[in-house]
């Protein structure tokens, strides 16, 4: 599959190679991936106007290709970590889409079971679902140095977006990864505004890939899922060898921030259906997909039909998820500890055995 | 007039802002957006970016710029999106404000305002559903003023923003759209309170109920609760946290002789353990007839599912429990 | 054997580096320099600047990467210069690792020290001299504790050190010269204290006195004093301040039936208050004599000057003023 | 007088001019200046062994022709704050010598009554004198945004360190500086180590006069007090025009970081002989003078003996200072405040009537 965008670097002479080499099957899965995701979010979407999901819910709906592209990209030992806009990342990392959902309901069978809701999913090697924005990013860092100090091989995968790009504490773990060359790829996916605010007035330089100042950066067309990858594939050799990359991800999001936003006194609604037309992720690989026959446009129809039916099997089985019942009120606040917990007056308290929290892994 | 507390702290700094050029509103998302949580719909409109600035989400550099402002002569007003991402930027509402008059043996005030949402919201889980109230309070050099109702919230944020020292304003996204009744006297312009005093918002005779911000709610809905039992709850509404108002906690409790406080927060070393102390060193304790109960948050980290949820902030429930436990009436 | 509180901080450090690959110290100058106050001696030389990590001044970054080393399965012990600067980094300490355990609902722990110089230093002014015992010990999630002798600083970081849970470890700048005679029991490498538990430092009849970190220094030579007056104190080292060991304060005061807390930092919602507020609902209330007095930093920003700066930190005057107002022999 | 290093500029097709004008008199006087200041921290070096000072001591023995170079270019509406490496700037914004040795004897006399002591020292537009690393930045610029919200003319001077400048709130005030473009001329003084930490083992780029990315910066050999001058000349006119700017200075310092440093475990007692011996800013600008013909040997001589002189009085005049009486513990607390301050016990209490506050400013 050749790249179709053109890559911009920053302290890099050469880049990410300009095609990718991956089995049909591969190539099909991927376009599934995204179609799920976005199934996915989209009863997400529903289910939070029906009431069912409280909070914020930021949906990931427009930068499929991001998640998807880089965790095709992976290997079993890398490691990744993101902000609140994360349920793309969970599915991804191997909850099913009925966890995904069920955590959104705050039902027991969520990915969190339903403790940490829309912002904080988890799953091995997937460390959040973070919900301050850019705390991630030096947390990420650590994973890298965690990677690097044991020798396992991994790399770091730490996301954060184009408002989050500002945050002094994300210039703190650049410099200590280059200090120290930890093996992360740094990963802003620019969707062009932080909440409200557009990049140009959040931020003096808007060449994301060009902040980590001595940090290499590519900036890429992620619309195109295989430009993705291609960035993925050299950045995880690149950091093995030479320490932190930077790569920034240029991307859209169609809905408003959270769910909360009407989404109108800052871009217009448009802005978003032009944007949608030209550059939609999945549209664009569905089509590359189809020109070179890797699937029919029967095949896709098939497929869109299949995701949509699965996300609502999903929907379903998550609804069927009872609620969390009353001991995971005050389990895992502690690791393996017998503890009683003060609940709201000096009569209620939680007496907790230390039964029922997961195994121990240290 | 019936006015949402959103509605009052609007008003408030509208108000002040017309009233004192050096006024300005400062924070993430307050301007185009009109505030996250949309209140402060219409001040850049009315007064235009160079007073109404909207910043990254840069919190420790946006917070550190507007004590810069403020030391330099200005009066910043600067929102924290909410209460948990200040402390980002908490060094500076201490180090940089709280502590710098006296630093500088009174050279440099820092006459700034530091006011967003704190503590519980609704399924937010748990890095957004922290209560800074004990934090703050605990720090000389600060005012801290948590308000309950539209007249809390209108009368103590002017008084925040004309007051010449550096004070920490704690809302309540809970309360942002609960309606009240405002006075004509406190709907003028004028009209700035005491900062310091708790305010009596119902009298009784059995039992106290020391509370602040959204806490008092559930005190007066317990106190409804009781009166149907027969039990007369009086219900102080602390207003102000730093300095917290001992005398009218212990004119009430020398009245009542029995003492539940409540509060949104963690117990441990809150508001509520502060009372105690005080009530302990103070004149009252002779007069109270049982200890002193707190109902506080629960003590553990915010969860997102709802029936969880619900047992992390306390209800009317958890507080007439503790009044029958404290009158001896179970 | 006789040992300062710095040695056994560096002894316990050693041991279990010594013990556990996975455990690594990072911090500012704790390397080449040896740690401002040379608590980390000799640690580079033995273990290698791999496990010996020196960091640029940027607490959000080192804390927040120190944390996903910890969730990432490594048992970092990330040192503060001083604990004043963890207020940069504190969001670190309490959303990314305090909850990160609750929000993922067990499965990703964080196993990490946090330890450094809290509270009064001499001739430092009001940045350098803030006690953070209160603030960390409200935030379910985490264990804080706070070691007076070299006993408890050897045999309590040890127990943090190997505790899967984050952990505040609160040490005292002043502390770190004094010398203690240790047993050899404690001396072993395999020794470790059990977290949560008080130690009873002096046992006595009239009136008991809790304390922390060098607050029992204090405590101690108020005992000292009033035992020549005939008033016999019996001296609670706290060490845990989360958990707080509720079960040996009321033990002790159910025996004494006064109890007066002593702490260094300030007095609004410290661990004073919550001791109040503890024993005031628990069973030892109604053993209780007199009220509960508080000896605690004084309300203010602590100034530089000598004279001014001896007023700030409670010293054995206060406590035995405190002790004889409580036993009414004044 | 013609500045004499090389400027490296970053983001600017011009720099600061090659020689700056001004009357022999001043001249005199900028060295005159700094020649007290070095006296005056010499004394202070004394008194702290003989224990008169208490706590940190920084001092800025090697460092005086920053601070003397960029006030002599300064406005009278100009404000400035540094760390708290501040004696020199105290003595520059106009305390006495007296003023800023009692404060770091903590007597009444001192700038800050004896309560901020050797970290704290202010005066008007001298904003300190603070403890936290770093967080002085943002709080300059918005110094700086106050001189642009009331359009006074003035320009603020924010100076930090090598090893601040690795501080994340740095680069949040750059952006927030660059995106509102305020009056701001960051100062970096690169004296090379941040306690024991050398620059290149703190910072993944050394350059710091480029990392304010979008924020043009400018290299200046700090040892030379005119290329200071000339730089501070050109910013000021710079920032008024075009928004924030950063110069990094050059330069050294000649003692341990605070006193308590023995200073030998990251660099050798030869190293910073070898430096002064060639770059010593008093010694540099004076051969500068005695080859204009602006000052004469015996002149300097005599200035020598004279400086010495002021600081030995100084010291004798800041002993004679009484130490702050007991109200002075408990004022300033908060402003026009008649409080009631609780002690270390509950039968201690500081009744503050508000008498012997400062006069009210707002
Ligand atoms: C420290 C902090 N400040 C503010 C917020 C509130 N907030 C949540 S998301 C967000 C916008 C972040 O934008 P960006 O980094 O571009 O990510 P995106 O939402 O576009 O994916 C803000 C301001 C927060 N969660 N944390
Ligand atoms: C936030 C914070 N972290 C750590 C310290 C302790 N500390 C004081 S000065 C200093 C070194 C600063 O070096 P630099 O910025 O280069 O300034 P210099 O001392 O060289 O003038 C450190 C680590 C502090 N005061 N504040
Ligand atoms: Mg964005
Ligand atoms: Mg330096």
């Amino acid at each position: 599959f050749k790249t179709q965008g053109t890559f911009k670097l920053h302290k890099l002479s050469e880049g990410p190679a300009s095609s990718v080499t991956i089995p049909n099957q591969e190539a099909k899965s991927l376009l599934h991936q995204m179609m799920s995701v976005r199934r996915m979010e989209g009863a997400a979407n529903e289910q939070y106007r029906k009431k069912n999901i409280r909070g914020f819910l930021h949906l990931y709906v427009g930068q499929e290709s991001c998640a998807t592209g880089l965790r095709s990209g992976m290997s079993s030992v890398d490691s990744i970590i993101t902000a609140y806009r994360c349920h793309g990342w969970a599915y991804l990392m191997g909850a099913s889409q009925a966890a995904v959902l069920a955590e959104l309901f705050g039902r027991v069978g969520g990915v969190s079971k339903g403790k940490g809701g829309s912002m904080h999913m988890y799953s091995q090697k997937f460390y959040g679902g973070q919900g301050i924005v850019g705390a991630q990013v030096p947390v990420g860092a650590g994973l890298g140095f965690a990677h690097k100090y044991s020798k396992d091989g991994g790399v770091n995968i730490t996301l954060y977006g184009d408002g989050a790009a500002n945050q002094g504490q994300v210039f703190e773990a650049f410099n200590m990864a280059k200090l120290w060359n930890l093996p992360v790829i740094f990963v802003v996916e620019n969707n062009k505004f932080a909440m409200g605010t557009s990049q140009k007035r959040g931020a003096a330089n808007t060449d994301y890939y060009t902040r980590g100042d001595y940090i290499p950066g590519i900036h890429v067309e992620a619309k195109y899922i295989m430009d993705v990858r291609a960035a993925m594939d050299f950045s995880r050799q690149y950091v093995l060898q030479n320490g932190p990359i930077l790569l920034e991800l240029d991307t859209y999001r169609y809905h408003g921030h959270s769910m909360s936003d009407p989404d109108d006194t800052y871009r217009a609604k448009k802005d978003i259906e032009d944007y949608r037309e030209q550059n939609d992720p999945i549209e664009l690989f569905k089509r590359s997909l189809v020109e070179k026959a890797v699937i029919t446009e029967d095949e896709f129809k098939a497929m869109d039909k299949e995701t949509k039916a699965a996300a609502a099997a999903a929907v379903q089985e998550a609804l069927a998820s009872p609620y969390p019942s009353q001991e995971f009120l005050y389990n895992d606040i502690l690791l393996n500890e017998r503890v009683s917990v003060r609940g709201c007056d000096v009569l209620t308290r939680f007496e907790h055995t230390g039964e029922g929290t997961p195994v121990v892994r240290y | 007039t019936q006015m949402t507390v959103r509605d009052a702290l609007t008003k408030a700094m509208e108000e002040e802002m017309s009233r004192d050029p050096r006024v300005f509103l400062i924070g993430e998302e307050v301007g185009q957006f009109h505030g996250a949580y949309k209140v402060s719909r219409g001040l850049l409109e009315k007064f235009g970016p160079e007073r109404v600035i909207d910043t990254p989400i840069t919190e420790a550099g946006l917070t550190g710029i507007a004590v810069g402002a403020s030391v330099a002569g200005l009066r910043p007003i600067c929102e924290f999106m909410t209460f948990n991402f200040s402390m980002q930027a908490i060094d500076h509402v201490i180090n940089s404000a709280a502590k710098n008059l006296y630093m500088s043996a009174g050279q440099h005030p820092a006459p700034i305002v530091f006011r967003g949402p704190n503590g519980a919201s609704a399924g937010v889980a748990a890095q957004h559903s922290q209560c800074f109230a004990a934090w703050y309070s605990q720090v000389p050099g600060l005012k801290v003023l948590a308000p309950w109702s539209s007249e809390d919230a209108k009368s103590l944020l002017k008084a925040a923003i004309r007051d010449p020292n550096p004070t920490v304003f704690l809302e309540s996204e809970l309360m942002y759209n609960s309606v009240f009744d405002v006075s004509d006297e406190v709907l003028s312009p004028e009209y700035v309170a005491p900062i310091g005093k708790a305010k009596v918002e119902r009298e009784g005779t059995h039992v106290t109920l020391v509370a602040f911000s959204a806490a008092v709610g559930a005190a007066m809905n317990a106190a409804d609760i009781l009166a149907k039992e027969g039990i007369s709850c009086e219900v102080v509404n602390l207003r102000s946290l730093r300095p917290l108002d001992e005398e009218t906690i212990n004119a009430s409790v020398m009245k009542t002789n029995h003492l539940v406080t409540v509060e949104g927060g963690w117990p441990q070393c809150g508001i509520g353990a502060e009372i105690c102390a005080r009530v302990m060193e103070g004149p009252a304790f002779d007069h109270l007839d049982a200890p002193v109960l707190r109902v506080t948050g629960a003590d553990l980290p915010t969860p997102y599912s709802q029936p969880l949820e619900v047992q992390c902030f306390p209800v009317a429930d958890n507080i007439v429990r503790s009044v029958k436990k404290t009158l001896g009436r179970q």
